[in-house]
């Protein structure tokens, strides 16, 4: 299939973007990496007036040390963040989530920043974004904002930015030392979305659970944190039985969907098994 | 011709795993895929397809569209109404079958998601494409039929008003007395399959490309069959068959799926007509999900009577076989080749087949890699499982008390055909060495002790199928259309190089390569020295195509008889120069030479160049070597083997995970073994597909949901395992180079491999069966003790719509 | 329309393009550069994989725009003057490839994953080419071919460290 | 797909039974819909559906199939086909009200039909949209209802308000540090107080735009392209919402947005 016409631009500077975004109105679209939005313009089910391609603003591609946190450029690709000595160090979590993110040629384009504005709840990053209390710094002509992840994501493919936003980079605060993190997705087939995945990291204290975070994907229109599970295991000994218990819970209050890859009876079902499983592996119980 | 002449060849290419001669423009990207041609002129079609399963059209408006930018012409399906004539099936399997029209564009009515309703032809892709947001099309929703039984069901509603019934056919089979096999039999197994709807999903999409001239018509497509298609489109199109030309250039796999004549191609060729210029379409995946015809989507009712000793009585088949909405080439065929198979390699004294081919307003099915044979092995090889299980005998040595034994052979199965020869002994004792059979039973145990919650499942898969497609006069007692031979013939050049001309028409397989290899042995010429042409009407006019694994057991038969005449002529020529008599020469490594005179020779290269210059040849004799032959086989092949898979089961979240794969196949003499190796490998990825991925899936209003490869899973290197292959090698005796046929064995036998080793795994849960494919939420359900729900809950992999409309 | 300046198989093109002409029509309709076909629509099937600027990408989900200024090789730019390279061999050697229409996107995913891997175990491979679907051949023989490329490519490399 | 929605109003039933056989009315309540032309009973309108990057527009009409006042029951269908595709969406709604007294239950079944793009993928974007705006079209109806009671009380409040209470609390909801939109953190805060959405409303256009409800274009008013964003939006805000206080709040509102029909 092939898309339908758009304008196109091409901005060098984020100032250019914003303000070709604010211009071109609500019906045009940011194109990032376009691993999303590619395939849903040749299947004509996005038409956008206009494209505003942001992958040449070099500024959008940096990863830098601010110090208790890394800001990820919107623009980083999923291979560049994954090779990232920073994100490796401090924030390991999002480099495993993103070895999982779809395959290798998919990963050179994918952006970070573009997969956390397609907002799909069946996206990997999101889930690890929120277990990590990201902010996501957004600009505008209007000016500069910050949105919380637990803000950030809305509903099914749709994030708290404005038509007009652009979404510059990602804040995530570093772990420090002690926490051991895991992303545990579950799906068909190497390729396939996620029918539910766990994104976790949890910091011990000797053989205890100090503080654990744990996000799921896919178990509602939007990730959600499990945090029935993070009280239950917290001061905890780091142990299977502790685990599974507390990963009883993981479903608790979310709203999987039904579709063609799982019901949502056996999404609950799976959300507490992997929990159970991702908690083990970061704490190496 | 008999066996003993095939023995005395000295068989140094036949036998050598030679490398590919296609490989070369394959792996640099010199390809000639229909796609990759466009004439100057050509001009590009897109189709505005049914969005309903099943409605009445009231209103097509094409007029905004045609005033599109690049667009040429629109058309509808009343447009062409007049020309287009109706799609074939070959294969009228009852004579009461009920067979509706098919118009290759609707013109009233559509009867399944994307259906063709109109057409735009524009100067490129992209402007055709456009236009087909300008085309109006005004539907009145009729009611889909979606489920099999309740399409049987009174007062079902209707797919085709006109017919009264969802009924196709019903045809049966009986052979012994069922009854009395039945009859207080100790042991009734009864069981019911779900053979779900599968995508064959070759990686070329279909295209076609129509060039005219004059009169006359080329046309290129992504087809096996360019013989058959030339005719089907002149019978069709009332343009004289000798007016069309077909080319079938490099096709990029078919899996039975470029078996068929396509309204696309139907529509290219008038179109063509119509405009007076070169008219070409390729299909995207989406559309091709929804238009290529499926395969297999089969409801099996199956009751097994047996002894105590595990020894079978008889078997009853009811099968439920989904056409889709329309009968194409040979769909309602295909639950029948399977009737022949549901025995598999074991006697019984009764066999009773019944099929009931049923209309739904979904995509038409048809041949799909094994095409009714994969179906069959599945029902047996599961039920030998079953009985196993039920009579506490281990699943291999319950086939061991059933199978025909090495010497029985040739043998009358209860279905009537005529096994000439097997080995089952032989390929399932080197299949278990290779699998360390006992070593995974204890590991079995172990994690059973241990209540491990990974648990381990054994499956077995001791196959036969019937390939080599087909004797004639077995075809024309099935109310085939055509017959089953193959055509070739072998042009000994000037120069001594050869080429050979094939009615096979490849699409992947290594025809190029393995054809030449049969021909250097039987002409002693060297490989390099053979070349091999195909799969174009005008250069090979003769053929009958590729599927159901009949290209070497047939076409390659035809090419060793083409060859032997060769030589004879070639003899005749060779005493002539020779001044010695016929019977007095040796002809070896392609070389003529006299009885005890080693000395005194000619080469079959000087004998070609001496029947060239014609100076001096013998009386009678044509200036000429060239010979054809045509091979009508007398039965069919018969490979066999022992699959055994092993699989992980974690219990928890229902994953399948296959540990290890054992094949151990036993296809008759080899040509190449790269290639046949190759063929398993490949066999057996999308029989393992169909075990644990692949369904498409139809909603209760009979969209299909899978038009995706994001959704439709074909599993990629990251879900496969390594498999472990071997061979035995038991040569058949029906053709004289005692091959069989191997393209559909592995996708056949690995299905049922893998499907009894997840039961295995899990029945000490109390779990006897998981529906394909065996999801993992499936798996879940079954461990969790839950019937199988007819009711419209997604998920599970899988929804409705898919044989029978449960999950 | 937007200009763009690209650099395919070692030539250079300029061409005006409209900005949805996907990287992959572009190859194939404005440039003749047929040797990479299309599989699919949703990027799944990798039969379109070209390197750009070195690394692998689907053209089939990339607009010819977004080329502008790169580098692109498709598997008609691989081999020298007619002598394949050692990955076109290698898969002819172990019979990787079929029908061959998922073998252009095969061979260049593959030789993205020996850039970053020169010696990779079977699993690496396959999980390596987890974005590149082929139907005939069950990756048995592919798996094959890129290991056996890699040690291939792998001696040369080796004899210019060490001269 | 089949839909069933039950909820009770405080009006009586002949005061509901009337706004019932309010195309009109009806129509306005499905988000995103916008009226286009009124032919003699049939009301031709468009409705553009936004998620994330996906935008499907249709054009179609609506029109009451029968109404039975004996058993108090209406039925509507609408159809309509995608304006730039060939898939189409068709929904029967059927709603009967039974007399309580001073209340009325209504329940609402809905079949929904779509054809096309959406309803060919395995992720359900047919479940996850389609529902939702069901849903919202029932609780949109059952807001209308509850305003018959009080139309009068609202009438006359030129359309500053365009959204609905509960819209412009999750706008607000999700876009709390707005540059843009400085008023509205403080009307989600105010949820409580009847008046504090509307004016925040103009002055948070771009956070507006995205979660606009149904307006219903007269035939004196331009054509406004609407749409439905964000579908469950609603459904995460009601809790910000609450209670009575907040469906006070959609009452008003909803009564002053069928008066002022103002072009945004």
């Amino acid at each position: 299939m092939i898309p339908a016409t758009f304008d196109y631009t091409r901005p060098a500077s984020v100032d250019d973007a914003v303000r070709a975004l604010s211009d071109a109105g609500e019906d045009a679209k940011v194109l990032a990496g376009g691993q999303s939005l590619m395939p849903l313009l040749r299947m004509r089910l996005a038409y956008p007036d206009a494209l505003i391609d942001v992958g040449r603003i070099g500024a959008l591609r940096e990863i830098r040390d601010e110090g208790d946190a890394l800001v990820i450029g919107a623009m980083a690709t999923h291979h560049e963040v994954i090779r990232d000595p920073l994100v490796r160090e401090h924030l390991p979590l999002i480099a495993r989530a993103t070895e999982t993110v779809a395959d290798p040629a998919v990963r050179h384009r994918g952006t970070f920043g573009g997969s956390m504005a397609h907002a799909d709840p069946a996206g990997d990053l999101p889930a690890v974004a929120l277990a990590l209390d990201a902010v996501f710094l957004v600009r505008s002509v209007r000016g500069e904002r910050e949105i919380p992840a637990a803000d950030f994501f809305v509903d099914w493919m749709t994030s708290a930015m404005e038509p007009d936003e652009l979404l510059v980079g990602v804040r995530v605060p570093k772990l420090g030392s002690g926490w051991g993190v895991h992303y545990e997705k579950f799906h068909r087939t190497a390729q396939a979305w996620a029918i539910v995945g766990v994104a976790c990291a949890v910091r011990r204290n000797g053989d205890g659970v100090e503080e654990a975070r744990v996000a799921l994907t896919n178990m509602g229109p939007a990730p959600v944190r499990a945090s029935a599970v993070e009280t239950a295991v917290s001061g905890r000994p780091a142990s299977e039985d502790v685990f599974r218990t507390a990963a009883a819970q993981a479903a608790a209050g979310t709203e999987p969907p039904a579709d063609l890859h799982g019901s949502s009876e056996y999404r609950a079902h799976l959300a507490t098994v992997l929990t159970a499983r991702a908690l083990s592996a970061a704490t190496g119980a | 011709m008999t066996v003993q002449e095939g023995d005395a060849v000295t068989t140094q290419e036949v036998g050598s795993p030679r490398k590919r001669s296609e490989d070369a423009r394959l792996i640099t990207g010199r390809t000639r895929w229909t796609d990759n041609m466009t004439p100057a002129g050509t001009l590009h079609m897109a189709f505005v397809r049914s969005p309903h399963a099943h409605a009445r059209i009231t209103r097509v408006d094409t007029s905004q569209a045609k005033g599109r930018p690049g667009v040429v012409a629109v058309f509808s399906g009343a447009d062409l109404a007049e020309e287009q004539g109706s799609l074939p099936c070959a294969w009228v399997v009852t004579e009461d079958m009920k067979h509706p029209e098919h118009p290759p564009m609707a013109v009233n009515e559509v009867r399944y998601v994307g259906e063709p309703v109109a057409c735009v032809v524009a100067r490129d892709k992209y402007a055709a494409v456009d236009a087909l947001e300008e085309i109006d099309i005004d539907y009145e929703p009729l009611p889909a039929v979606v489920d099999m039984d309740a399409a049987l069901a009174d007062g079902a509603d209707l797919v085709h008003e006109d017919l009264g019934t969802n009924k196709s056919y019903t045809w049966v089979f009986e052979n012994g007395d069922l009854d009395a096999a039945m009859r207080d039999a100790p042991v009734v197994i009864e069981r019911e399959y779900i053979q779900q709807r599968l995508i064959p999903t070759a990686m070329e999409p279909r295209s076609v490309l129509c060039v005219p001239e004059d009169e006359d018509y080329t046309l290129y497509s992504a087809t096996q069959i360019p013989h058959i298609l030339r005719l089907m489109l002149a019978t069709v199109t009332g343009i004289p068959e000798h007016r069309l030309r077909v080319v079938a250039p490099d096709v990029g796999g078919g899996f039975g799926s470029k078996l068929q004549v396509y309204g696309e191609e139907v529509l290219a060729l008038l179109i063509a007509r119509r405009l007076g210029r070169p008219v070409k379409w390729t299909e995207s995946r989406s559309e091709g999900n929804m238009t290529v015809h499926h395969g297999r989507d089969q409801i099996q009712r199956l009751t097994l009577a047996a002894e105590r000793d595990g020894r079978i009585r008889g078997l009853k088949v009811n099968l439920l076989a989904d056409m889709g909405a329309y009968l194409m080439l040979v769909t309602p065929g295909i639950p029948l080749l399977g009737a022949f198979m549901f025995n598999g390699i074991y006697k019984m004294d009764a066999l009773s087949f019944t099929c009931t081919g049923v209309f739904t307003t979904k995509t038409p099915t048809d041949a799909y890699r094994g095409a009714g044979r994969p179906e069959a092995t599945f029902a047996i090889e599961r039920l030998m499982d079953e009985l196993a299980a039920e009579l506490g005998i281990d699943a291999i040595e319950v086939r061991r008390r059933n199978w025909i034994a090495h010497e029985e052979f040739p043998y009358e199965t209860i279905a009537g055909l005529t096994y000439d020869t097997g080995n089952y002994e032989a390929a399932t004792d080197k299949a278990l060495e290779l699998f360390e059979y006992d070593k995974l039973r204890a590991e079995q145990a172990d994690r059973r002790e241990r209540q491990d919650p990974v648990q381990l499942g054994i499956g077995v898969s001791t196959f036969t199928e019937m390939c080599g497609l087909a004797p004639s006069r077995v075809l024309g007692s099935l109310s085939y259309g055509a017959g089953g031979w193959e055509h070739a013939s072998v042009r000994v050049l000037p120069s001594g190089k050869v080429e050979v001309v094939t009615g096979s028409s490849p699409h992947g397989q290594g025809h190029a390569t393995a054809w030449a290899q049969i021909a250097a042995d039987r002409l002693g010429v060297p490989w390099e020295d053979v070349k091999v042409l195909h799969g174009d009407t005008a250069i090979s006019p003769k053929g009958m195509d590729t599927y159901g694994s009949r290209s070497l057991a047939v076409g390659g038969v035809a090419l060793y008889s083409a060859c032997e005449k060769v030589v004879d002529k070639a003899r005749k020529v060779a005493a002539h120069l020779l001044e010695a008599s016929e019977q007095d020469l040796d002809f070896s490594g392609g070389r003529f030479s006299v009885r005890g005179v080693q000395q005194e020779g000619k080469t079959i290269q000087e004998v070609a160049l001496a029947a060239f210059a014609a100076h001096d040849l013998p009386e009678g004799i044509e200036p000429s070597l060239d010979s054809d032959a045509t091979f009508d086989p007398e039965n069919f092949s018969f490979p066999h083997g022992t699959h055994l898979c092993a699989t992980e089961v974690d219990t928890e979240t229902g994953m399948v995970k296959i540990r290890k794969y054992v094949a151990v196949d036993d296809v008759g003499t080899v040509v190449n073994p790269l290639i046949v190796e190759g063929q398993v490998h490949g066999g057996l990825a999308q029989g393992i597909a169909q075990a644990l991925y692949e369904e498409a899936v139809y909603d209760t209003e009979g969209n299909l949901t899978t038009t995706t490869m994001a959704d439709y899973l074909i599993p990629s290197a990251a879900d496969l395992p390594a498999f472990t292959t071997d061979r035995t090698e038991t040569p058949a005796t029906s053709n004289p180079l005692g091959v069989k046929g191997v393209g559909e064995a592995g996708t056949i036998a690995s299905t049922p491999a893998v499907v009894n080793a997840i039961v295995d795994a899990l029945r000490p849960h109390g779990v006897n069966d998981v529906q394909m494919p065996c999801t993992p939420e499936r798996v879940w359900r079954a461990l969790r003790g839950e019937a199988k729900p007819r009711a419209a809950e997604p998920g599970a992999g899988g929804g409705l719509g898919s044989a029978g409309g449960d999950q | 329309m937007p200009r763009i300046r690209v650099e395919v198989d070692g030539a250079t093109y300029e061409d005006e393009v409209e900005p949805r002409l996907l990287l992959v029509h572009y190859l194939r309709e404005r440039l003749g550069k047929v040797g990479t076909p299309v599989g699919c629509d949703t990027s799944n099937c990798g039969a379109c994989t070209v390197l750009m600027d070195g690394m692998s990408v689907k053209s089939c989900s990339v607009l010819a725009v977004q080329a502008d200024g790169s580098d692109v090789t498709t598997v008609e730019g691989l081999g020298i003057d007619g002598t394949p390279h050692p990955m076109q061999r290698a898969f002819h050697e172990e019979h990787a490839l079929q029908c061959g229409y998922c073998t252009p996107g095969m061979i260049m995913a593959s030789l993205d994953l020996l850039r970053e891997n020169a010696d990779p175990s079977e699993e690496e491979v396959r999980d390596g080419l987890e974005g590149n679907l082929c139907r005939c051949t069950g990756y048995q023989n592919i798996v094959k071919a890129v290991r056996r490329a890699a040690g291939e490519m792998r001696d040369p490399a080796e004899q210019e460290v060490t001269p | 797909m089949e839909l069933d929605h039950d909820f009770t109003v405080p009006v009586p039933v002949d005061q509901a039974w009337s706004v019932l056989l309010d195309v009109e009315r009806v129509a306005a309540c499905m988000p995103g819909a916008t009226l286009d032309s009124i032919e003699g009973e049939e009301f031709k309108g468009r409705m553009k559906v936004k998620v994330g990057a996906m935008t499907i527009t249709y054009r179609g009409s609506a029109r009451i199939v029968s109404a039975d006042e004996s058993s108090r029951t209406v039925t509507m269908e609408a159809s309509a086909k995608e304006a730039r595709g060939s898939g189409t969406a068709a929904a029967t709604v059927q709603a009967k009200l039974i007399d309580e007294g001073d209340t009325t239950r209504v329940t609402v079944h809905t079949k929904l039909n779509v054809t096309g793009r959406p309803a060919q993928f395995g992720r359900n974007i047919l479940a996850e949209v389609g529902s939702k705006i069901i849903s919202r079209f029932a609780k949109a109806l059952e807001e209308e209802l509850e305003s018959s009671g009080t139309e009068s009380s609202g009438a006359g409040a030129e359309g500053a308000a365009e959204t609905e209470a509960e819209s412009g609390a999750s706008v607000t909801e999700i876009t709390p540090e707005s540059a843009a939109a400085p008023a509205a953190p403080e009307a989600a805060e105010a949820s409580g107080a009847p008046e504090a959405p509307a004016e925040p409303q103009t002055a948070a256009a771009p956070a507006a735009k995205r979660e606009r409800p149904l307006r219903v274009a007269r035939e004196d008013d331009a054509i406004d392209l609407l749409e439905v964003a964000g579908p469950s939006v609603a459904k995460r805000a009601v809790p910000a919402v609450g209670g009575l206080v907040g469906l006070l709040v959609v009452f008003r509102l909803l009564t002053r947005r069928r008066r002022g029909r103002k072009k945004r």
